[in-house]
């Protein structure tokens, strides 16, 4: 299916060096025209296309332990772009790109079934309760590149596809076909200030995120480097975001382990 | 008339329906039918579409002629591989500072808008939805496509169509077709996405889909 | 023929039949879906060309380089400018939402007037001769050292116009904000006799001791404080965060040392005893560049061996032994200090405890160090001239206090204000100014505060915001936001060398505001005399870039200038005290008050628990308030709806009967407040802790209302060693309701 | 006042009484529409749905009412295809259910949906790799197999019948209807099975997920088994309560205990086929992917999603009426028929409500609780509409059309069919203590 | 739904569902147009009533 030259744009996340400020969701929401409410505590009713979790070793005062885990759209390829909410999707309104490897969502083409969101394990996909309204003069604000969302449909995140696109205009116009490695970062790469994000194509062993966790593209992408995991990755959903962990706890936070099995199972 | 009467007939014995034929029945069913189709193929249309002029009547044959690039002259590539769209008055400034000649349009043009440094609320035949991403680059710079194929020869065209807007969509009518059915002959009679993507599939270009083997979504769309 | 129900049934089946065979039904059932599509209340962002300016961040003392995104008029976007010394491309969540700040809601957006109560738009001349009008008759009295200024910075042309004019016209009254910025200075001024900058070389250290410091929660610059944690990481250094609460710095940390808060200075002792105990210190530097060695060892060795300080801190002897012994055998450990982000002051001899860890490895004005970076000199206007109201003026001792005989050292001590006003019959100060600063939400005790700005007859707010500060003003003259104006940034905190940045406008002021800067050029034009002749400007923007002079064309090119080849002062002439050396104590330092911890404010018996504040990325807890996004960001352990959550170690939580997610009243000498309780294990038993940058009156619907004040619980608790707000936490009382 | 239309030989109640209670009945029908109508206008923000449950009260009650619809087309079967004639005497009434059961599945499905108006794009850009792509086709088009089903019904009205074209048109339907149901047997058993694809196939919720043949995981043959098991009984159950209701004997017993042996017999399939679908669930699918049973059942506050769930489900609402039902014994007994026909589609329920709302609540990602939900009034009132709307369609076409072909029969009208209809009080569907005065004509 | 919506392919699945669903289709539609025909008929030659 994959073509001779297609990418695999996906994103390494050093755990170790994510701080949890919060800059990635922010610059998220800022890039990408995220609406916002009065009241935003339930996350569960809110849209933040990186949301940042907190995970705990779970052990009382003082050897209690804390990670911070950012978690944009894991782009899962699944099985040949099998990815768990694509396939589901009744109306076509999301697809996996094989020529980038991204997961699309078409917001004018959803119809807000919510199928995908019951489908997504990773609680990426969110819905849009409340009509996307900006206070008198925020509007100006927005970013023409980011198609605006009505009420109604779901949305995630994209790997900012749009600067993507742009970065390609820009070598056309300069006779380019391919673009460089620098040239499409997302919002959240670009801004984290722990430069705990690396994004490129997993595709390209020169670019950094493939030197990073060493993807094996025989045992369905699964890191080399030993430090480096998946979400879930047992569901089969052959993730894009890889992270990466210095901490035994946190690697082994990425997936569920029945209890009879060891402690070094991810690997 | 037999079978009519045989109607009623049996009508007569199991119903208090009014004696009537068969028909005036066919009658008010091609009448019916006759005054719908009307409605549909003829008023429908009519009472969809607004008709709005546009703010100066532009002559791109004339401006053609004066310019060395051809349509690239105005509407022009930025730097960054955008694509600039309808000229700015910034632009049309360059020349009509003052008023060139004796064109009446013209006149309006730098009265309303030059002197009083107004932007021309151009109507935009071509508009896409916000969700679509357009580039101008891939078809013109790296497919070296000309506008024709899609704008159709509009650089020849000496005034200005009537803008006809879709009341409920708000879409302009090049959008889906002059033709109502939906018909097209030329490359450039229709802006819909089957548009884009029936060319894109002919000349293989993106056919990335996992779902459907053709385009993939965020090559047009964001 | 006639129309009955069946030939109408007909007529209606035919007309069925027809609509369906034409285009009506189907081009209007997609028409539809398109206007579903395109629902004229969704906004549709306007296309255009896009554009990247340099410009420098001011929402914090950070200095960071920002790239901002225009399409066509608009701001879209503010990003971290690569290559930038401070931020190298990244940005915090404040800068990022940046754009909210410009384009919301809460802008001032003409000069107000308060009325009666109720706020009046007045015009800028005639808003000026109000003041110009107050100003003379002041002075006419002999009363010039009743004006009084605040400012978030005493550094660059803004703050010095302010402190310019206020000399002028006769008044000393001119007051930072406080913030560790004080405490450092003191501290190097003290053991290294000079008046400078600290400057933190984290990123070349291998060893960080933290004591307390939110090096990721926005300690002094946030974003390089970030990379240099993260460069830290990469080096393969070594973190370890000493504070009683698992703060995300503590968890991001090598090592957590949980500590009874207050008590950091008598850790930073403990440390020093086993150090000197063991000779472990650098022997190099301590015999050749320091002096008081002697004294401070007994000091230490006698008054702070590991079980004492084990007792006082309640860090266990061996961790005290083990953290000493690794802190000294770093090659480059550094030491640093000032809680959470550095807002409040802190403990002068907790400072000096911590710094002189510093001196006794000798990381000082080293690589990976602490660094006396000098304060910024570019500014050289020429001497005003003053009359004789003015010398008078001045000759009056400053209202705060701050370098009398009382509080030799320092310089600013806005901390008192409220209390000296509030124990006075009449105001001191007649008119105050408020510049780039809230301290109607930002200094302790909020009541008390506000009942000294009540006594104070004329406040003018300079803020683009309606601030809780602005809301209580008499008169608002709006700044334009820094995206609208140039501006110097002198310096950025804790960076280890001398940089500036210069924000600038990127886009037209949006609404009818004017620079502070030319405000105070015009409002001095007015008054004439002396004053006019010390402002010899037509504008700001003038005196700006004459100021910077030969820098301003670099800073206009890159947005910012630095100096990239700037080395610490070596040993041999870094120290300008009287022995010219590190003095590890002086006869200055002797003449203050002994360490002891102080104490937190209450009485054990009725506050069994004690309230400690935390910073967080999430909320900006400085002048300014934080834009939606960043509430937006807030996690929902922290803030659910309207009520913030505070932490409370499952131990205490048993004791008190309290359980997690619901609600409880916290009690404290100040005030107290309706919270919820969240459970957590991060932190000490017998502690509530309680996050800053909530409980705002104002910034609007976004903000206002949401959670809980923790100024408005808390007083300040005055450093008897230097006068500054060294409060840490407060007694409290946390109940079921 | 509306004797004419009533049909002959059979005794409904005063018009007055009849109209009271549709009024009654349409009163909370309207409560539902005013729901709706907020719906539509505010949105889904009306509900207590959230990101975490996508799918909730409706999906759920969409789910079973099209289960328990599942009698119309398996009775349809058996009686059309298979030939088990008895059968027609009550497959105007399953026909009925299935009507009212599928018609609300396609009203709540219309509002369920963030952009209703664009809902039509699972038609036109279907999207057939996706199991609601299935359902909604098959859906749609079992939805029409069900209106040709009930039309010949409806025009057996006593009026509608004395027109000759439609007295001509219901009767050629009948002659045909076994190509109808035959057709309707096909989209069932397909759409049925792709509601179980539904969580069959999400392979990022272990829950759910099963292996299976082909494309279709087992949850696809589970819940066509189990709609052809537990319709039926709700056939029945809606049938004996009906009778309770109007205090007469409306189908013969006989009619009654052979669709309840069928189910029985069916439901003893589909409980050995669900017991042999969880087990290796239980011990090979889950284990895969890092879960033991009880993680799906334990730990969850207020134990709402407890291990209490599938002991009700395979125990008592699965075998024990299972057992009752293929016993002579227990068909013939009038309560224990009751009861498990009862537990039966409690079962039902319960195994949508599982496969709708635990896959949801619970946590896939280690970091994550156990998500809650409680819906809202909005949701409650419009997922009680359907039920008002099932009584007022039962009440009307109990009414007005010869629903049961065995009511004459036994129930006997002495006086000849005149005036005295009209004045004789006749009891209609509502409950017994809603009754004036006892009914004449009980069995 | 149709070959020429942008999502049809000429693949196993789309002609195997499509293929089911246009089938039932045809069924019902043929069906139903037989029927009201037929309809049409009887009640043109008058038959008389049926009972069943």
């Amino acid at each position: 299916m994959e073509k001779e030259n297609s990418k695999k744009f996906g994103m390494v996340i050093d755990l170790d060096k994510c701080t949890g400020c919060g800059s990635c969701m922010v610059a998220c929401m800022a890039e990408n025209n995220i609406p916002f409410r009065e009241d935003e505590t339930d996350k569960l009713l809110s849209v933040s296309w990186m949301h940042v979790y907190r995970l705990t070793n779970v052990k009382p005062f003082p050897d209690t332990e804390e990670c911070y885990l950012p978690r944009p759209c894991q782009h899962c390829e699944g099985h040949h772009g099998h990815s768990p909410c694509v396939s589901v999707c009744p109306a076509t309104a999301t697809d996996y790109d094989m020529d980038t490897g991204i997961v699309s969502q078409i917001y004018t083409r959803c119809f807000g079934c919510r199928y995908c969101m019951a489908a997504c394990p990773y609680h990426v996909r969110q819905f849009n309760w409340w009509d996307p309204l900006w206070p008198d003069g925020m509007e100006k604000s927005l970013n023409p590149n980011v198609s605006v969302r009505m009420r109604g449909v779901v949305e995630k995140c994209s790997f900012c596809i749009h600067r993507y696109q742009l970065a390609k205009d820009q070598a056309y116009m300069e006779g380019r076909r391919e673009i460089e490695e620098d040239e499409y970062q997302t919002a959240c790469t670009q801004a984290c200030p722990a430069g705990a994000i690396t994004f490129g194509d997993l595709n390209n062993p020169k670019h950094a995120v493939y030197q990073m966790v060493k993807p094996d593209k025989k045992n369905g992408g699964k890191p080399k480097n030993p430090k480096a995991f998946r979400l879930l990755e047992r569901l089969g959903t052959n993730a894009k975001v890889y992270y990466l962990s210095s901490r035994e706890w946190v690697r082994r936070a990425g997936d569920n382990y029945l209890k009879t099995e060891g402690q070094a199972k991810h690997a | 008339m037999s079978t009519n009467e045989k109607v009623n007939e049996v009508s007569a014995e199991t119903t208090e329906q009014d004696d009537s034929a068969a028909g005036p029945i066919i009658l008010f069913f091609i009448f019916g039918l006759v005054v719908s189709l009307v409605i549909g193929w003829v008023v429908f249309p009519k009472i969809l579409y607004s008709r709005k002029q546009q703010p100066v009547a532009f002559n791109h044959a004339l401006h053609n002629e004066l310019v060395d690039e051809g349509c690239e002259s105005c509407h022009f590539f930025r730097e960054d591989g955008s694509y600039s769209g309808v000229p700015k008055l910034a632009q049309c400034i360059d020349c009509h500072e003052e008023i060139q000649g004796e064109s009446a349009e013209e006149q309006k043009f730098v009265e309303e808008y030059v002197a009083k440094e107004r932007e021309v609320p151009w109507l935009v035949y071509s508009r896409q939805p916000d969700c679509v991403f357009f580039s101008h680059a891939a078809h013109v710079k790296l497919a070296g496509m000309d506008c024709v194929t899609c704008h159709g020869p509009i650089g020849e065209s000496e005034s200005l169509k009537v803008y006809e807007e879709n009341r409920i969509s708000g879409y302009s009518r090049d959008i889906w077709g002059k033709n109502i059915a939906g018909f097209k002959r030329n490359t450039w009679d229709r802006m819909k996405m089957d548009d884009c993507a029936e060319c894109h599939r002919k000349n293989n270009v993106n056919q990335n889909s996992v779902q459907t083997h053709k385009g993939g979504c965020f090559v047009c769309h964001r | 023929m006639k129309i009955d129900r069946r030939s109408f049934l007909s007529f209606v089946i035919g007309g069925a039949a027809g609509t369906a065979l034409s285009p009506l039904p189907w081009k209007l059932t997609d028409d539809i879906a398109i206007w579903s599509q395109n629902w004229p209340w969704t906004p549709v962002p306007q296309k255009g060309e896009v554009s990247y300016l340099n410009s420098t961040c001011t929402l914090c003392p950070g200095g960071c380089g920002i790239l901002v995104r225009k399409v066509g008029e608009r701001v879209v976007k503010l990003e971290g400018m690569e290559g930038h010394p401070v931020n190298d491309g990244g940005l915090c969540t404040l800068g990022l939402a940046g754009t909210q700040l410009l384009y919301g809601p809460t802008r001032v957006k003409t000069p107000l007037k308060k009325v009666n109560g109720a706020w009046r738009k007045i015009s800028w001349n005639a808003a000026i001769a109000e003041i110009v009008e107050k100003l003379s008759d002041l002075r006419s009295k002999g009363l010039p050292h009743t004006v009084a200024c605040i400012s978030g910075s005493d550094r660059g042309t803004v703050p010095e116009l302010f402190n310019r004019f206020l000399t002028v016209y006769g008044s000393p009254n001119f007051m930072r904000t406080s913030s560790i910025q004080d405490s450092y200075e003191l501290t190097l001024f003290l053991t290294q006799g000079v008046r400078a900058m600290a400057g933190f070389d984290v990123a070349n250290a291998d060893f960080i001791l933290s004591f307390g410091s939110g090096l990721i929660e926005g300690w002094e610059s946030p974003v390089y404080m970030f990379r240099a944690k993260s460069t830290l990481r990469e080096n393969g250094g070594r973190m370890d965060q000493i504070e009683p609460r698992l703060s995300k710095t503590a968890a991001k940390s090598d090592k957590w040392i949980a500590i009874s808060p207050g008590t950091e200075g008598a850790l930073a002792l403990g440390l020093a005893h086993v150090i000197i105990k063991e000779k472990l210190y650098n022997k190099k530097f301590v015999d050749t560049y320091t002096s008081g060695f002697e004294a401070h060892k007994k000091l230490v060795i006698d008054g702070y061996p590991p079980d004492i300080v084990s007792k006082i801190t309640g860090v266990d002897t061996a961790t005290i032994t083990a953290l000493a012994k690794d802190f000294a055998r770093a090659r480059k450990p550094l030491a640093i200090c000032g809680r959470g982000k550095g807002y409040i002051p802190g403990s002068l001899q907790e400072f000096l405890a911590i710094h002189t860890l510093n001196a006794l490895v000798g990381n000082i004005n080293q690589t990976g160090g602490i660094w006396a970076v000098p304060e910024p000199d570019y500014i050289s206007w020429p001497e005003v001239e003053m009359d004789k109201i003015a010398s008078n003026g001045l000759q009056q001792e400053r209202v705060d206090g701050a370098g009398s005989k009382a509080y030799p050292y320092a310089r600013y001590l806005l901390g008192r204000l409220p209390e000296v006003i509030n124990s006075s019959q009449d105001s001191p100060i007649q008119v105050l100014f408020v510049t780039t600063a809230n301290p109607m939400y930002a200094m302790p005790d909020t009541q008390a505060v506000a009942k000294a700005f009540e006594k104070i007859p004329f406040v003018v707010s300079f803020s683009s915001f309606l601030d809780e500060t602005a809301v209580n003003a008499d008169l608002i003259l709006p700044n334009h936001v820094f995206l609208e104006r140039y501006e110097d940034v002198p310096a950025a905190h804790g960076f280890p060398k001398p940089i500036i940045g210069l924000a600038r406008p990127v886009i037209e002021p949006l609404f009818n505001t004017q620079h502070s800067g030319d405000v105070i050029i015009q409002i001095a034009n007015e008054l004439g005399g002396p004053i006019a002749d010390a402002f010899p400007w037509d504008s700001y923007d003038a005196c700006l870039e004459e100021t910077l002079a030969d820098k301003w064309d670099a800073l206009v090119e890159d947005g910012y200038w630095s100096d990239e080849v700037f080395s610490a002062a070596d040993w041999s002439t870094a120290f300008e005290t009287d022995s010219a050396k590190f003095e590890f104590t002086n006869e200055d330092i002797e003449s203050l008050p002994r360490y002891n911890p102080l104490k937190a404010k209450g009485d054990e018996a009725h506050y069994p628990l004690v309230l400690i504040p935390y910073d967080s990325m999430r909320l900006a807890s400085g002048h300014i308030g934080s834009p939606p996004f960043l509430i937006k960001s807030v996690e929902d352990y922290i803030l659910t709806a309207n009520d913030v959550l505070v932490e409370v170690n499952p131990a205490t939580a048993n004791e008190y009967g309290l359980k997690d997610g619901k609600y409880a009243f916290l009690r404290t000498p100040k005030g107290n407040a309706r919270v919820k309780v969240r459970v957590f294990d991060g932190i000490m038993p017998g502690l509530v802790a309680i996050p800053r940058g909530l409980g705002h009156t104002a910034f609007g619907r976004f903000l206002a209302g949401k959670g809980v004040h923790y100024n408005a619980l808390i007083g300040p608790v005055e450093d008897p060693a230097s006068g500054h707000d060294a409060a840490w936490g407060i007694r409290a009382k946390l109940s079921k309701t | 006042m509306d004797s004419a239309l009533i049909p002959e030989g059979v005794k409904r109640c005063p018009t007055w009484q009849f109209i009271i209670w549709i009024g009654v009945v349409g009163a909370v029908m309207m409560w539902g529409v005013f729901a709706i109508l907020l719906v539509y206008i505010k949105g889904l923000n009306q509900t207590n749905m959230n990101n975490a449950y996508g799918f909730a009260l409706w999906i759920w009650a969409d789910l079973t009412v099209i289960a328990l619809g599942g009698g119309a087309f398996f009775t349809g079967f058996l009686r059309y295809i298979i030939g088990k004639d008895e059968l027609k005497h009550i497959i105007n009434y399953a026909v009925l259910i299935g009507f009212i059961c599928y018609s609300s599945a396609l009203l709540i499905l219309g509002f369920d949906v963030g952009q209703p108006l664009r809902a039509w794009f699972i038609f036109w850009h279907a999207n057939v790799h996706s199991m609601l792509t299935e359902v909604a086709f098959c859906l749609t088009c079992y939805f029409g197999v069900l209106c040709i089903e009930y039309l010949p019904l409806a025009l057996e009205n006593r009026q509608i019948d004395k027109v000759p074209f439609f007295h001509h048109l219901s009767h050629n339907m009948h002659e045909i209807m076994a190509v109808f149901a035959a057709t309707g047997a096909f989209l069932s058993f397909f759409h049925q099975g792709s509601l179980g694809g539904v969580p069959g196939v999400m392979f990022g919720r272990p829950f759910g997920f099963r292996e299976g043949v082909l494309i279709w995981p087992w949850t696809f043959f589970l819940f066509t088994w189990s709609a052809a098991a537990g319709g039926p009984c709700f056939t029945i159950l809606i049938t004996k309560i009906t009778e309770k209701a109007v205090r007469k004997k409306l189908v013969k017993d006989n009619v009654i205990e052979l669709l309840a042996k069928i189910s029985g017999w069916m439901l003893v399939g589909y409980m050995v086929a669900k017991i042999i679908d969880t087990w290796y669930w239980a011990a090979f699918t889950a284990p895969s992917k890092g879960f033991t049973l009880m993680d799906f059942y334990a730990n969850n506050p207020g134990s709402v999603y407890g291990i209490w769930i599938l002991i009700a489900e395979i125990g008592v609402c699965g075998v024990l009426p299972a057992l009752i039902l293929i016993t002579d014994k227990g068909r013939k007994n009038r309560i224990a028929l009751f009861l498990a026909v009862l537990l039966a589609v409690l079962g039902v329920c319960l195994n949508r409500w599982v496969m709708v709302l635990q896959v949801l609540a619970v946590p896939v990602l280690t970091f994550e609780n156990w998500a809650q939900y409680l819906p809202s009034w909005q949701e409650i009132a419009t997922t009680i509409l359907p039920v008002a709307y099932g009584i007022i369609m039962i009440s009307l076409s109990y009414r007005y059309l010869p629903v049961f072909p065995q009511e004459r029969e036994l129930n006997p009208i002495e006086a000849p069919v005149s005036q005295t209809q009209e004045q004789l009080p006749e009891p209609e569907t509502p409950p017994a203590g809603a009754e004036p005065e006892p009914s004449p004509s009980g069995s | 739904m149709f070959p020429f919506s942008f999502e049809w392919i000429w693949d196993m699945g789309h002609m195997v569902f499509h293929g089911g669903l246009w089938y039932a289709l045809s069924i019902m539609g043929l069906g139903l147009t037989y029927c009201i025909i037929k309809a049409a008929v009887d009640t043109a030659k008058g038959k008389g009533g049926y009972h069943h």
